[in-house]
């Protein structure tokens, strides 16, 4: 079971982590999004509430999301158990 | 497990490894499309929106349609996806992919629509710099963001493992696979891992897809403009994409099987089921579009009865009617009795179906535009080249990337298939058993989890 | 042979990438302005110490500054020795306008009335235009780019964002100090 | 603080067009030219509707009619369009992506959109009003270049605004003074006294937007919208 890992197998496993951590970044970055539209209600005095109320269910959402995509990626990538 | 595998389902492999004539062809005629809306849309952005048949009361017009459309075939995939496999119905097997790859495609087609809509898609980013939240296509951004994310990831993780045995078997493109099976080996754990996400997907999913064409409906209904303002559109909206949805689906999977010769994969009766979801769908539309129509009549306020009538009898009744044709009378008279000639009469009722609501949509956006509450002349529209370069580029871009996801992925779950010869057979005689009241046959059993089949 | 083509190729592609930096720069930087006359600043503001009003006298009345009227040069420069650049100030003794040319730019859909920044809220003109004082010849280019944020930043340093009040019908259009984007933009 | 307002004697029009013309000279508003008109695509800020009943023709002159609780900005996604602290409909131009949501949501089709660049700056414009590149929104907004001018020179004699100093171009050009402008705060204001009068109505009362634009008219005025 293990062998070497060749040239081609460092690639494959660098672009999967690669992949993972774009993932994690564009859900982190929606959720910085959302604040950010918190923040300019905010200074604008521009219906705060509608911003809240909003982002208490979008953010949550995206965070369960982000969520389920760190442990399918952890998990099978870093999966070592025999068949 | 060698080349039995392939040799089994050597069918749903044919895609992948032959690339014939025909597919050429396709993407030919695609990429015409294509380059019409292309073109359409470079002249539409040197010269501005005025190149569109919109003008002062109707300021929306086919981009909103398609918006509104294409979001809603959306609905096709994930949700009938996930419904079926939250419900274990073991028939969805060869459809949940197909669905979910619809479903990805058109959001991304859905969502373009609005940028092609703006007057400046330069100043796009105005929308994530100075969003606000009080405005409904602020709620749209979020929840289509949000489906899209959930979607692509509900349509990747049951794509592992058939990726691992394209990488395994396949023997072309190995990179591409090896990167996408994330080190797929079909281990205890990673089976758990896979399985338990799956299942936490398809519950999250279908809030969002609801939610997702709900906020979509919010964006006529929360104006005050009559016709656009009922409480009804959320749900409305909500049931019409689904009933688009399971209508693309057929669709596609009627093409499919011919193409690629799957019928014995996708048979008759996966066709029955779906055609009698969509009868069911087709009742439910009917009633809620009776129910929003009849309380706008009753209620007999001017401005709602002008749009009313704008759309019975006035200029737009040859949409109106078109859309109640396609949309309940074909249908019901197709697939109220689909024991025989199922596949055939439930993908001619589809593509009427989807026909229909596009005419639905559009029959929802633009006569309240043009009929404007104060004496203004009556708005009459009419889409310029620009605007049907636009859609038949939509369809185009949808077909395309379709149709090169069956080339790079099988359009059938190799494992699901696989996995349902090998154990649901048995699982679902285990659960019938269940089902029963004589309590022998628990015992008869021995306990044996599976976390979701 | 095969480095020669690598190194031909690459050879290329610097070319290939200068020439676009190069075409971004020309198309997209706003050129540079060259004026009539060789106009120090420095010997004017800054060793003679007058002040800004002096000659862009219209900052004060008006909401455009302006360009100072040649009588206004010829008012110290009329005869005498001449180093070459007074010279060609006194050649439009004759009449005719010195034709200045504009360098600070604002877009025309921001209204930015100098009189009341001069006069009423005393900004100094260094605030927005740099030092121009330090300056032996006429800039090139504005020494300061300035952006909406720095107008807002400055409005609310100056009123104190605690006291902006975020509420419906507010005091704050009316403000002498006003953050309402139609204060400024037309 | 002021709440800007405008009231319309309807009575008094005789639908003459010198308002429309005076807002177009004031504000840049672009001839779009016999080919776009035809599309309808007139953009005209202050539009004068005809009301065409049996007994007779009357003329009804609709600028943005600048809601207190304006159904346009509560859409915008950009911030583009809000009711400024004055209660003026702001517009901002620069910011406008071009959605058109604005539009749709107006129940009185008081926005107009640039579906093509209709000018560009040049000789006989009003230097104080921006020319609006093609795509975006643009609307009456009660003349507010003018109260930045007014302010702005009020504040450099160290006064205060006071009546008369800002009053917009349609009112200032009626021949029959049928538009009054000025602040509906300013209780001793003829603006104020003609929007409390038993003649005002206001357009579209039933749909809550709290039109700041009051029309007069005999008590059958009532009857239509």
């Amino acid at each position: 079971m293990n062998e070497p890992e060749s040239a081609f197998d460092r690639s494959v496993r660098r672009t999967q982590w690669v992949l993972a951590g774009l993932a994690v970044l564009f859900v982190t970055g929606i959720v910085t999004w959302i604040a950010h539209l918190i923040r300019t209600a905010w200074r604008l005095g521009d219906v705060l509430s509608a911003s809240i109320g909003i982002s208490l269910v979008a953010i949550p959402v995206f965070l369960t999301l982000g969520g389920v995509i760190v442990y399918v990626f952890v998990g099978l990538l870093t999966d070592r158990s025999a068949r | 497990m060698s080349d039995a595998i392939v040799e089994r389902d050597r069918a749903l492999f044919g895609p992948l490894s032959e690339t014939g004539r025909g597919f050429y062809l396709t993407v030919g005629v695609l990429g015409l499309a294509i380059l019409w809306g292309a073109i359409a849309y470079a002249v539409q952005w040197s010269e501005g929106l005025g190149v569109t048949g919109l003008h002062q009361p109707v300021s929306w017009g086919f981009y909103v349609t398609n918006f509104v459309f294409f979001i809603g075939i959306s609905h096709a995939g994930t949700l009938i996806s996930a419904i079926l496999r939250l419900s274990k119905a073991e028939w969805r097997r060869p459809i949940t992919r197909m669905a979910e790859v619809i479903t990805v495609m058109v959001l991304f087609i859905g969502a373009g629509q609005i940028l092609v809509d703006l007057g400046r898609p330069d100043r796009m980013m105005n929308v994530i710099q100075y969003g606000r939240y009080q405005s409904p296509l602020l709620w749209d951004a979020t929840s289509i963001s949000a489906y899209l994310t959930a979607s692509t990831f509900y349509l990747y993780l049951p794509l592992i493992p058939d990726i691992a045995i394209l990488r395994d078997h396949l023997g072309k493109r190995r990179w591409l696979y090896a990167v996408l099976a994330l080190g797929w080996r079909g281990t205890e754990r990673q089976w758990k891992i896979l399985n338990r996400a799956i299942a936490i997907m398809a519950v999250l999913v279908i809030p969002i897809a609801v939610s997702v064409h709900t906020v979509v409906s919010f964006v006529f209904s929360m104006t005050i403009q009559p016709m656009w303002h009922s409480t009804i559109f959320g749900p409305y909206f909500v049931a019409g994409a689904i009933f688009s949805g399971i209508a693309a689906i057929i669709v596609a999977m009627g093409i499919i099987r011919r193409i690629y010769r799957l019928q014995s994969y996708l048979k008759p009766i996966h066709f029955r089921y779906l055609g009698q979801l969509l009868l069911v769908m087709t009742l439910l539309w009917f009633y809620l579009t009776f129910a929003e129509y009849l309380t706008g009549y009753y209620g007999n306020e001017p401005e709602e009865m002008k749009v009313f009538w704008s759309k019975f009898t006035g200029p737009f009744w040859p949409f109106f009617w078109a859309m109640v044709v396609a949309n309940f009378v074909i249908p019901m008279v197709l697939l109220v009795r689909l024991r025989h000639h199922a596949v055939g009469k439930t993908v001619v009722a589809s593509a009427f179906v989807v026909v229909g609501m596009w005419l639905e949509r559009f029959i929802i956006v633009v006569p309240t535009l043009s009929n404007p509450r104060l004496p203004f002349p009556e708005g009459q529209y009419w889409p310029t080249w620009i605007e049907w370069g636009e859609l038949a580029a939509s369809f185009g871009v949808f077909i395309l990337f379709y149709v090169l996801f069956v080339k790079l992925f099988p359009i059938i779950s190799i494992w699901e298939i696989q996995e349902g010869r090998d154990v649901g057979l048995k699982e679902v005689e285990e659960r019938l058993l269940t089902y029963l009241p004589d309590g022998a046959a628990d015992a008869a059993m021995p306990e044996r989890e599976k976390v979701l089949t | 042979m095969r480095w020669h083509g690598v190194g031909w190729r690459a050879g290329a592609g610097v070319v290939a990438l200068g020439l676009i930096a190069w075409a971004a720069f020309e198309i997209w930087a706003a050129p540079p302005v060259t004026q009539p006359i060789q106009f120090p600043h420095k010997t004017h503001a800054g060793d003679l110490s007058l002040p800004c009003t002096t000659c862009h006298e219209r900052a004060e009345k008006d909401a455009v500054a302006g360009r100072p009227p040649t009588a206004l040069c010829l008012s110290c420069h009329a005869g005498g020795d001449a180093t070459p650049e007074i010279k060609k100030v006194q050649a439009f003794e004759g009449g005719g306008e010195i034709p200045w040319k504009r360098v600070w730019r604002l877009p025309p859909h921001v209204y930015f009335p100098h009189r009341t920044h001069v006069v009423a809220a005393k900004v100094t003109c260094q605030t927005c235009h740099g030092p121009m004082e330090t300056l032996d010849r006429p800039p090139a280019r504005p020494l300061k780019t300035l952006a909406m944020d720095d107008c807002i930043a400055c409005h609310e340093k100056r009123t104190g964002r605690a006291e902006r009040p975020a509420g419906p019908v507010a005091v704050v259009a009316a403000r002498a100090l006003s953050t309402d984007c139609n204060a400024c933009h037309r | 603080m002021a709440l800007w307002g405008m009231v319309i004697d309807l009575d008094r029009c005789t639908g003459c067009q010198a308002c429309v013309m005076a807002c177009k000279a004031e504000n840049n508003v672009p001839a779009v030219g016999p080919k776009e008109a035809a599309r309808g695509r007139i953009i005209s800020w202050m539009h004068v509707l005809r009301e065409e009943s049996e007994e007779r023709t009357r003329f009804l002159p609709r600028p943005c009619l600048q809601c207190d609780d304006p159904p346009c900005t509560k859409v915008c996604p950009v911030y583009a369009t809000y009711r400024n602290p004055e209660g003026i409909v702001a517009q901002i131009h620069a910011r406008c992506i071009g959605c058109r949501f604005c539009m749709a949501a107006c129940p009185y089709n008081a926005k107009y959109f640039n579906w093509l660049r209709y000018q560009k700056e040049g000789p006989g414009q009003n230097p104080d009003v921006s020319v609006r590149p093609k795509g975006v929104v643009e609307k009456c907004t009660f003349c507010h270049h003018r109260l930045q001018k007014a302010r702005e020179r009020a504040r450099a004699e160290g006064r205060d605004l006071v009546a008369g100093d800002y009053v917009t171009a349609c009112a200032e050009a009626c021949p029959t003074r049928a538009i009054t402008f000025g602040d509906l705060l300013d209780e001793g204001s003829e603006v104020a006294r003609l929007a409390r009068s038993p003649r005002a109505f206001r357009l579209g009362e039933e749909l809550g937007t709290r039109p700041k634009v009051f029309y007069l008219a005999e008590m059958e005025g009532h009857r239509r919208v």
